[in-house]
């Protein structure tokens, strides 16, 4: 129903041309049929028919390139035909469009193309359409090779107008799926520190994480903070989230914890420590997609059949710098295996002397800033706005879950093996279904390993 | 400003359709948590698979009414079974992780191209509770006392909604005060000790799972119900946060809790947006600006879920007793 | 007491060597193996517990005792190895199942249920109850009679074990014996065949010690097998008809208090020297219910 | 003057409330600004011009979609609580969905300018809803001929997978296969979606030789991946949800024009006057997506209200599609409002185009832009389509 | 069906009345106990009122006085508020009157850490390693606030626990419950305290290793530590004790010299019990 709804739709009524140099509308002047014949190669000498009603108005015939242009008097409804005759033996003409097309509207001015395609016999296909989950396999195998074929006047962009070989795909997505996965992680660190040391769910994490990058965004684009360099306003953003983790932990939840307020509270808390912090931002920044003005828009690195720009390969290797970092700090040095101290027992760690309250303090400025590191390197990666973290909060948590709580490496490996699984399932499934596939591996893994893939499990009795 | 009319528009909210649903989502909500222990983050998978159980037995497949009722209770059966299976048997902080997860998963499905034959994907489904209004019994006009009035319409669903509010509490009072009950606290407390005594835990806690879904479900058939429209993406993740901070506000673990969460929560909500709504048209808060409000007033109701914690963590008629033990 | 030869009695006979066959085994153990990495914390080739004594399991710590106890009742998984219980093979079974067969224990770092009545922590554990299915809990009618009896012989079980003072409270404001007290009370309480009890006297108070010993012994008397893990020597000699001695995952040794304490092994390896004068004098003391027989 | 419209009996009417539900947060929060903008700039214009029937009109009523359905439906009830006539929004169709019953079953006027749903034609609404979007079956073939008019002919759409986007897509795939060309790959993406890499790929490897984007912002991001993996801007077309004059600076902060060539359509007409009022009235406005039709939503019901000589929705609804369809073009509420109090019937030309209502509440004929982005990264409107179903 | 090893003793009901009585009596004496000076010892803790739940008080004036160089033991039954007492001497929980001071210096409001950086340290009953640090890593807890100390006091604690030597890096959550006591213990001595709060500390452990913290705990207390250690294993504990108190209901019912309390014969009768009486 809908099919026919839009063949009889174009019909035009007034075509107003406002801006004189048009970008289209290069030759000025009347009105044309046109159109080129490139599937699945360009055929010269094919016939082609314009007519009005039943009056014909004019004939052409494509040329070396497969084009062919027929001027028409006006603005109006014609019809074009192909010569079934012209075509030669070795193609016929596709069913798609056939071999006419029937009220083609032409508006005023306008150079209206229309679309022949030719096949050869016997490989025709009935419909072309992709369905979302086979992404146009026959496209390649049609037009292996495109080279000398390809006509002037049509834009074709480098290594783009044929399709991909699956297993390069699969090494872009691989590539692809590390750094998201890495942006994850790196977002996630802070999740996993401040969810292992104190042992909540904090919900405001994600924007923590959109705070760290929108006042890298504050400090590096407009007016406000005379343009400082996004280095340097992602090492002020990063300080701020230290700041407001600091300032969470002291006037917030030290407080609570005085008052013997149970961790479920606490998530609570932390719900509506959430919504006011992203509504804040909301209010600050407004509800628009912005980009951090630096390191946009880069020329990609050409490894093979991967491309990476210089920015997303800074960030996989800061990412992993970072991640390893927290992580030998976790396992090595005092102060974070006074950090795990905490995360087990809190009332035995006072009792071995440890500062606990210090320690939390830490864990929450080093999760604020961690949290907001993750958001410039998300925002640098994709876009800032104000539900950036709490779209990514759960993809955070099921990476903090799936690598193991209180594991060093966990954020890491969850991260990676999210990340992955999100990319990699575009290969064979929608990639509405993206997220829907990372949080089910994320299940998947807990059915085998209930403890996390780096998780340890605990002794019952 | 008119206080009378913000109170009574709050107070029309608060015993209203909306907040009834929620309550009753709540009460599935409770008996997971409050009562089992488990952290079901998903709540709002139930309420998913019950809204699409009526909507697409009545729309696709042109089932009469009470069946999509019963088609809900299934679906929420089906679904704590599958939710149950695989993470039943995991800690708590991965449980509730997991149980988001499964909701969303749920929830893309359900918004997904290929499932749009059936669930009408992100379009989502209309029209199916005609039958439902026509069994109205009360003549259409408005009914109410002073400045609070309802329609014939939402009258009728409130007498439907509380009538199931009222019916949920009754059966949670009489399980959780019988030995099943019992069996399920001490799950909440310790399951491996239960389990020391005989007790099969995880048949207790699917029961239980599958108990709260049906509440859960209940709530989504009346979300249908009510709105005469669902879109998977009105449940989101946030919807089963909301059921937490209603849940913890009134009480964990208490029959009436989740009720006065409900009630206290949608009261709360309307009381801001109407102050701000009247503050900004006043001109009293120039720096307002018309699209800050909305935001302002989430905002608002975060700051207010924050201080309520602080200064009543048990919850307004939680027992405090019971969270401190909790605690050391 | 009757005049057959009662259990006690009839391990006279048995001779004190690791894996020795008894009588009539309630509990036998074959080639029940458990280890974690490269440490082999279970490996126990045959071992046998006589129904209706009070067996003692007592060896240096990390031999491999709660382990075994974890295993037995399906709350670890065994590497190797089967085991049966009143005849009937238990290999698999979960820890509820294993509990329903009779077989009950307790855990050696307590287990309350904190934010239950300590009333309520009794009345969980009674077995049987219709009212604990969903659907039998609407029927008050059929279950209240049954609570009542239970509430009873809760009361009575608290009593004996100092706690009714306490029966309104929660049990998470039990200090750390009180809570040892519970978890014993409460195991008795599901009315088991076999109890086993993990290191039940540890921070228990003395005095208290000795009541709840005799209430052991009474309980043996009407039948029920009593397996427990201590280290309190003055405990298992005071109580126990038969000790097996386990090190390193494996039966050193069983036999009597009196084969026990003269085997040399033993006494180097887990008793100590030191412990021989005061153990001597409690050997009366240990004998004292057998010979009142 | 408000002589004329004391033509009302005796000038008794009530004033005409307005009130509106539009996403002031949630996921389409930056939809909201524009519209609320245009929705107080509509009734400043009218009170500007004595009011409706002589009477002022009140301070439009607020509430938040928050692109929640339970939200949507508590602001319907608290508008239809203060007895609004007539409700502006929602914005999303999907909320309108939502609200739709609540609103049309008070008897109430609603009227959306951004509804593009093509279920909302036929929706039962008892001749209360209307919209001043026009339907994706009229966006749809625009853009497919658009793109296929520019000499491509293997085409990757790819759409937020939402109502939005999944219905423009799905009328802009008709289209291009209709006109012949072969759309290579049609994908929708989740539009909560955290990570655009993969969509990205899927079209630099699908071997099209356009790419059809339907999305709101988030769009950028797909533009950036694009063009980093060598797509030109020329092959790029999107739709309304990206007209948006800022999207070089989006897209390279450094040289806007980056884009160049990338172009699009959306409904408008050319209407230069409106966007300047506009952002006179509301300096701080930097989109003005969806502006013009809300502003003709107010309009049309306030002159409905005037022909109707009443303000009562019940009475004023059965003036809606005439007010538009009448002998004696008309644009602005004073003019308007004058020639029906001379006693003409009008036809209301809108900010939006010349907004003829059907029987639906659809405008029959919908005014296209096609805009491009040139060497500066400069946003133009290339030309301008009528187009009737 | 009573038990026959009941009978040479009352009825266990007649004896818990008489027990009752016995105590009401010596609880009714107790709070009198004279208040001395602070800074005559090293601890003192006077007619201390303290608990968890906001009203209900556990220890209801209780007194204890440690002085340099001493070992006090302190039994009661289970219940009595050994362990609250320890707490909160220790800053675990706070104190809602009565007086507590170190070497004179009130420490009524101080933080456990703070107490730890004035050389208390302290072994839980409960709960008493980090289960998901290794054992090395307890350890190195204990001597947190001397990090350099380190080495050479792991040594010293690996000669009287070898055990924890060769499980260095097991995670202390998968020891057995003596292994995890041995841990506790260990992580209190590497914080070389000059005050030792242990609470039951052998429980769990086996017999020779029972015997052997004792040693170590006169041993340490001969190098100069003042030790407070509450035991169920209250005969050898109060063998080994300077002085011991007997809390009973969060109040001290006895105190004297560990002699003295073994040879009273109502201590022995409600609290130490006769089952290893000796001789
Ligand atoms: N989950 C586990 N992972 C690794 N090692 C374990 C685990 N459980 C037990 N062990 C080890 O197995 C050994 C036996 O432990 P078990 O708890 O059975 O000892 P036990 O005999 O009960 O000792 P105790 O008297 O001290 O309680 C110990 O050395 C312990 O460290
Ligand atoms: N966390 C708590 N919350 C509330 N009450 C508690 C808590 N811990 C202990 N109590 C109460 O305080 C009293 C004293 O407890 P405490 O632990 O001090 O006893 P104890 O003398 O150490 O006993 P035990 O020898 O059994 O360890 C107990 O009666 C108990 O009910
Ligand atoms: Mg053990
Ligand atoms: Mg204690």
């Amino acid at each position: 129903m809908r099919r026919r709804l839009v063949t009889v739709l174009l019909a035009v009524i007034t075509a107003i041309l406002v801006i004189p140099a048009g970008a289209v509308a290069d030759d000025q002047g009347g009105e044309t049929l046109n159109g080129q014949i490139r599937k699945p190669e360009t055929v010269e000498g094919i016939d082609i028919t314009v007519y009005q009603g039943s009056e014909e108005i004019g004939t052409a015939t494509t040329g070396p390139d497969g084009e062919w242009e027929v001027e028409v008097p006006g603005p109006g409804a014609y019809r074009v035909v192909l010569d079934q005759e012209s075509v030669p033996d070795e193609y016929v003409v596709s069913e798609r469009p056939g071999p006419e097309h029937d009220e083609v509207q032409v508006r005023e001015g306008q150079q209206r193309t229309v679309i022949f395609n030719l096949a050869r016999p016997g490989e025709e296909e009935g419909g072309s359409s992709a369905s979302p989950s086979e992404p146009a396999q026959e496209a390649a195998e049609e037009e292996p090779a495109q080279g000398e074929g390809t006509p002037e006047g049509v834009t074709t962009a480098p290594g783009v107008s044929s399709a991909t070989p699956f297993g390069t795909k699969v090494v872009q997505l691989t590539v692809a799926g590390i750094s998201f996965g890495l942006v994850i992680a790196i977002s996630a660190i802070g999740l996993s520190l401040i969810f292992g040391t104190t042992r909540m769910i904090n919900f405001a994490h994600g924007d923590m994480v959109t705070f760290g990058a929108m006042m890298a965004l504050l400090f590096s684009t407009g007016a406000t903070f005379n343009d400082v360099p996004l280095v340097v306003a992602a090492l002020i953003a990063v300080v701020l989230g230290a700041l407001l983790g600091i300032g969470l932990e002291r006037f917030l939840w030290r407080p609570l914890r005085r008052r013997n307020v149970a961790l479920i509270q606490m998530f609570i808390v932390s719900i509506g420590v959430a919504l006011i912090l992203r509504h804040l931002l909301l209010v600050g920044f407004g509800g628009n997609r912005e980009r951090y003005d630096e390191y946009q828009l880069q020329e990609m690195i050409r490894l093979g059949p991967v491309g990476v720009t210089p920015r997303e390969l800074t960030i996989i290797c800061l990412s992993v710098l970072v991640l390893v970092a927290v992580a030998a700090m976790l396992q090595f040095t005092r102060i974070g295996k006074a950090m795990r101290a905490v995360a087990d027992n809190r009332d035995l760690a006072e009792s071995s002397g440890i500062d606990v309250d210090r320690v939390t303090l830490y864990v929450w400025g080093l999760g604020g800033g961690l949290s907001a590191l993750g958001g410039v390197f998300y925002g640098l990666s994709q876009s800032v706005y104000w539900q950036m973290g709490f779209h990514l909060l759960l993809l955070m948590f099921a990476a903090v879950i799936l690598g193991g709580l209180g594991t060093a490496y966990g954020a890491m490996v969850g991260g990676l093996v999210i990340g992955l699984v999100a990319q990699l399932s575009t290969l064979w499934f929608p990639s509405e279904l993206m997220n829907a596939w990372a949080l089910a591996i994320m299940i998947v893994v807990l059915l085998v390993r209930p403890q996390g893939i780096l998780g340890r499990r605990e002794r019952v009795g | 400003m008119d206080f009378m009319y913000i109170l009574s528009s709050a107070f029309e909210t608060a015993i209203g359709p909306i907040a009834a649903i929620y309550a009753l989502a709540a009460i599935g909500l409770n008996l997971h948590f409050g009562y089992t222990g488990l952290l079901n983050f998903g709540q709002v998978g139930f309420m998913l698979v019950g809204a699409y159980g009526v909507a697409v037995s009545v729309t696709t497949f042109g089932l009469p009414l009470w069946a999509g009722f019963a088609v809900s209770v299934a679906c929420a059966v089906v679904l704590a079974l599958l939710l149950g299976i695989p993470t039943l048997r995991l800690r708590a902080d991965y449980l509730s992780i997991c149980t988001i997860a499964v909701a969303e998963v749920a929830r893309l499905l359900y918004r997904a191209s290929f499932a749009q034959e059936v669930t009408g994907g992100v379009y989502g489904l209309q029209r199916f509770a005609g039958d439902f209004y026509d069994a109205n019994p009360f003549p259409p006009g408005d009914y109410g006392v002073g400045d609070i009035s309802f329609s014939a319409r939402d009258l009728w669903l409130m007498t439907v909604l509380w009538g199931l509010v009222a019916l949920a509490c009754l059966v949670m009072w009489l399980l959780i005060h019988s030995p099943w009950g019992r069996v399920i606290k001490g799950i909440r407390e310790d399951e491996e000790a239960v389990r020391s005594l005989g007790k099969n835990v995880f048949v207790y806690k699917m029961q239980s799972l599958v108990l709260g879904g049906v509440f859960g479900a209940l709530a989504g058939a009346m979300i249908a119900i009510n709105q005469q429209t669902i879109t998977p993406d009105q449940f989101m993740p946030q919807v089963t946060f909301y059921l937490w901070a209603m849940l913890l506000l009134g009480g964990a673990g208490r029959t009436l809790g989740p009720v006065l969460g409900a009630v206290v929560m949608w009261f709360l909500l309307t009381v801001f947006d109407e102050l701000l709504r009247s503050l900004s048209s006043t001109g009293i808060l120039p720096f307002l600006q018309g699209s800050d409000v909305g935001a302002l007033r989430h905002a608002m109701v975060g700051l207010t879920l924050l201080l309520l914690i602080v200064y009543r963590p048990q919850g307004i008629i939680g027992n405090r007793k019971e969270m401190l033990v909790n605690v050391k | 007491m009757s005049s057959d030869p009662t259990p006690v009695d009839r391990m006279a006979g048995v001779a004190p060597e690791p894996g020795v066959t008894k009588p009539d085994p309630i509990l036998t153990v074959d080639g029940v193996r458990r280890s974690f990495g490269g440490l082999t914390a279970v490996d126990v080739e045959h071992l046998e517990v006589q129904r209706g004594t009070i067996t003692a399991l007592i060896g240096p710590n990390g031999a491999g005792k709660s382990t075994l106890f974890n295993l037995l009742t399906g709350f670890d998984r065994v590497d190797a190895g089967e085991w049966s219980f009143e005849g009937r093979r238990l290999n698999r079974l979960g820890g509820h199942q294993v509990a329903r067969t009779g077989m009950v224990r307790t855990f050696q770092l307590t287990k309350a249920l904190t934010r239950l009545t300590v009333m309520d922590n009794m009345l969980l554990a009674a077995p049987g109850q219709t009212g604990e299915r969903m659907w039998g809990a609407f029927a008050r009618g059929l279950w209240g009679r049954q609570e009542r009896a239970n509430a009873e012989r809760a009361e009575a079980l608290l009593e004996r074990f100092k706690l009714l003072a306490k029966k309104d409270e929660m049990a998470g404001s039990l200090s750390g014996g009180q809570r040892k007290l519970l978890e014993m009370a409460r195991s008795l309480m599901v009315n088991p065949s076999m109890v086993m009890l993990d290191e039940p006297m540890a921070g228990v108070n003395p005095a208290l010690v000795q009541s709840l010993l005799g209430h052991i012994t009474a309980l043996r008397d009407e039948g029920m097998t009593v397996l427990f893990v201590e280290h309190d020597m003055d405990v298992i000699m005071g109580i126990s008809d038969w000790i097996v001695v386990l090190a390193q995952g494996r039966v050193i040794a069983e036999g009597r208090p009196a084969d026990i304490r003269a085997n040399k092994e033993v006494v180097d390896a887990y008793l100590g020297t030191h412990h021989e004068e005061p153990s001597d004098t409690a050997v009366p003391a240990a004998a004292e219910p057998e010979e009142d027989r | 003057g408000g002589g004329e419209s004391g033509g009302g009996e005796g000038g008794e009417a009530d004033a005409l409330r307005f009130g509106y539900i539009f996403p002031e947060t949630g996921d389409l929060s930056h939809l909201g600004p524009p519209q609320i903008s245009a929705a107080k700039y509509a009734l400043h214009e009218i009170n500007e011009a004595g009011g409706v029937l002589g009477q002022e009109v009140p301070e439009i009523l607020t509430g938040d979609e928050a692109n929640d359905a339970a939200q949507a439906n508590d602001a319907a009830d608290r508008l239809l609580g203060q007895d609004v006539d007539a409700v502006l929004g929602a914005a999303a169709s999907g909320m309108t969905m939502a609200v739709i019953d609540r609103i049309t079953g008070a008897e109430v006027v609603q009227c959306s300018g951004s509804n593009t749903s093509p279920d909302l034609s036929t929706y039962e609404d008892g001749g209360y809803y209307f919209r001043t979007a026009p339907s994706d079956l009229l966006q749809g073939p625009i853009l497919g001929q658009k793109v296929v008019d520019d000499g491509h002919q293997s085409v990757a759409v790819v759409y937020r997978a939402d109502d939005y986007g999944q219905g423009l897509a799905e009328a802009t795939a008709t289209a291009l296969e209709e006109n012949g060309a072969e759309v290579v790959l049609n994908e929708g993406y989740d539009p909560n979606s955290t990570n655009f890499t993969s969509v990205v790929q899927q079209v630099a490897g699908s071997g099209a030789d356009a790419a059809v984007l339907v999305s709101f912002e988030e769009g950028v991001q797909i533009i950036t991946g694009l063009i980093e993996e060598g797509f030109s801007p020329e092959q790029m077309y999107s739709a309304d949800g990206l007209n948006n004059e800022g999207l070089g600076e989006l897209v390279n902060a450094d040289d806007p024009g980056a884009i160049a060539g990338f172009q699009g359509t959306a409904p408008g007409v050319d209407n230069e006057q409106f966007t300047t009022a506009l952002t006179e009235f509301d300096s701080e406005l930097e989109v003005f997506q969806y502006a013009p039709q809300v502003y003709d939503c107010a309009i049309v019901i306030a002159l409905a209200a005037e022909a109707a000589e009443s303000t009562d929705p019940t009475v004023f609804v059965e003036q809606m599609t005439a007010v538009t369809q009448g002998d004696t073009q008309c644009s602005g509420f004073a003019e308007c409002r004058d020639l029906l109090a001379e006693g003409q019937s009008i036809d209301y030309q809108g900010a939006s185009g010349p907004l003829d209502f059907d029987e639906n509440g659809d405008v029959t004929v919908a005014s296209f832009m096609i805009y491009g982005f040139d060497e500066e990264g400069t946003h133009q409107a290339l030309e301008y389509v009528e187009s009737k179903p | 069906m009573s038990g026959n090893p009941e009978q040479e003793r009352p009825s266990g009901v007649e004896a818990a009345v008489e027990a009752q009585h016995v105590r009401e009596e010596v609880l009714e004496r107790a709070g009198t106990a004279p208040a001395g000076d602070p800074r005559d010892h090293l601890v003192f803790a006077d007619e201390l009122v303290a608990g968890y739940v906001p009203e209900v008080n556990i220890l209801n004036g209780c007194t204890l006085t440690l002085d340099e160089g001493e070992v006090v033991g302190i039994i009661g039954p289970n219940g009595a508020g050994k362990s609250t007492l320890i707490k909160t001497i220790f800053g675990l929980i706070p104190v809602r009157s009565g007086g507590l001071s170190l070497r004179g210096e009130s420490i009524a409001n101080l933080a456990a850490h703070e107490l730890v950086s004035r050389g208390v340290g302290y072994v839980p009953q409960t709960q008493n390693v980090f289960p998901t640090l290794t054992v090395e890593e307890n350890l190195q807890m204990g001597a947190y606030l001397r990090p350099k100390s380190f080495a050479a006091r792991f040594d010293a604690v690996a000669e009287l626990f070898p055990l924890l030597a060769q499980r260095r890096r097991q995670k202390a959550g998968a020891l057995s419950g003596g292994e995890r006591q041995m841990v506790a213990m260990g992580r209190a001595l590497m914080m070389e305290p000059s005050v030792l709060l242990l609470d039951e500390p052998t429980a769990g452990l086996s017999p020779i290793y029972q015997e052997e913290v004792f040693q170590r705990v006169k041993q340490i207390n001969a190098t100069g530590v003042s030790v407070i250690m509450v035991e169920q294993n209250a005969r050898r504990c109060l063998q080994i004790c300077d002085r011991g108190y007997v809390l009973d209901q969060g109040r001290n019912a006895y105190t004297g010299t560990g002699r003295e309390l073994l040879e009273d014969p109502n201590v022995v009768e409600l609290y130490l019990g006769t089952l290893a009486k000796s001789a």
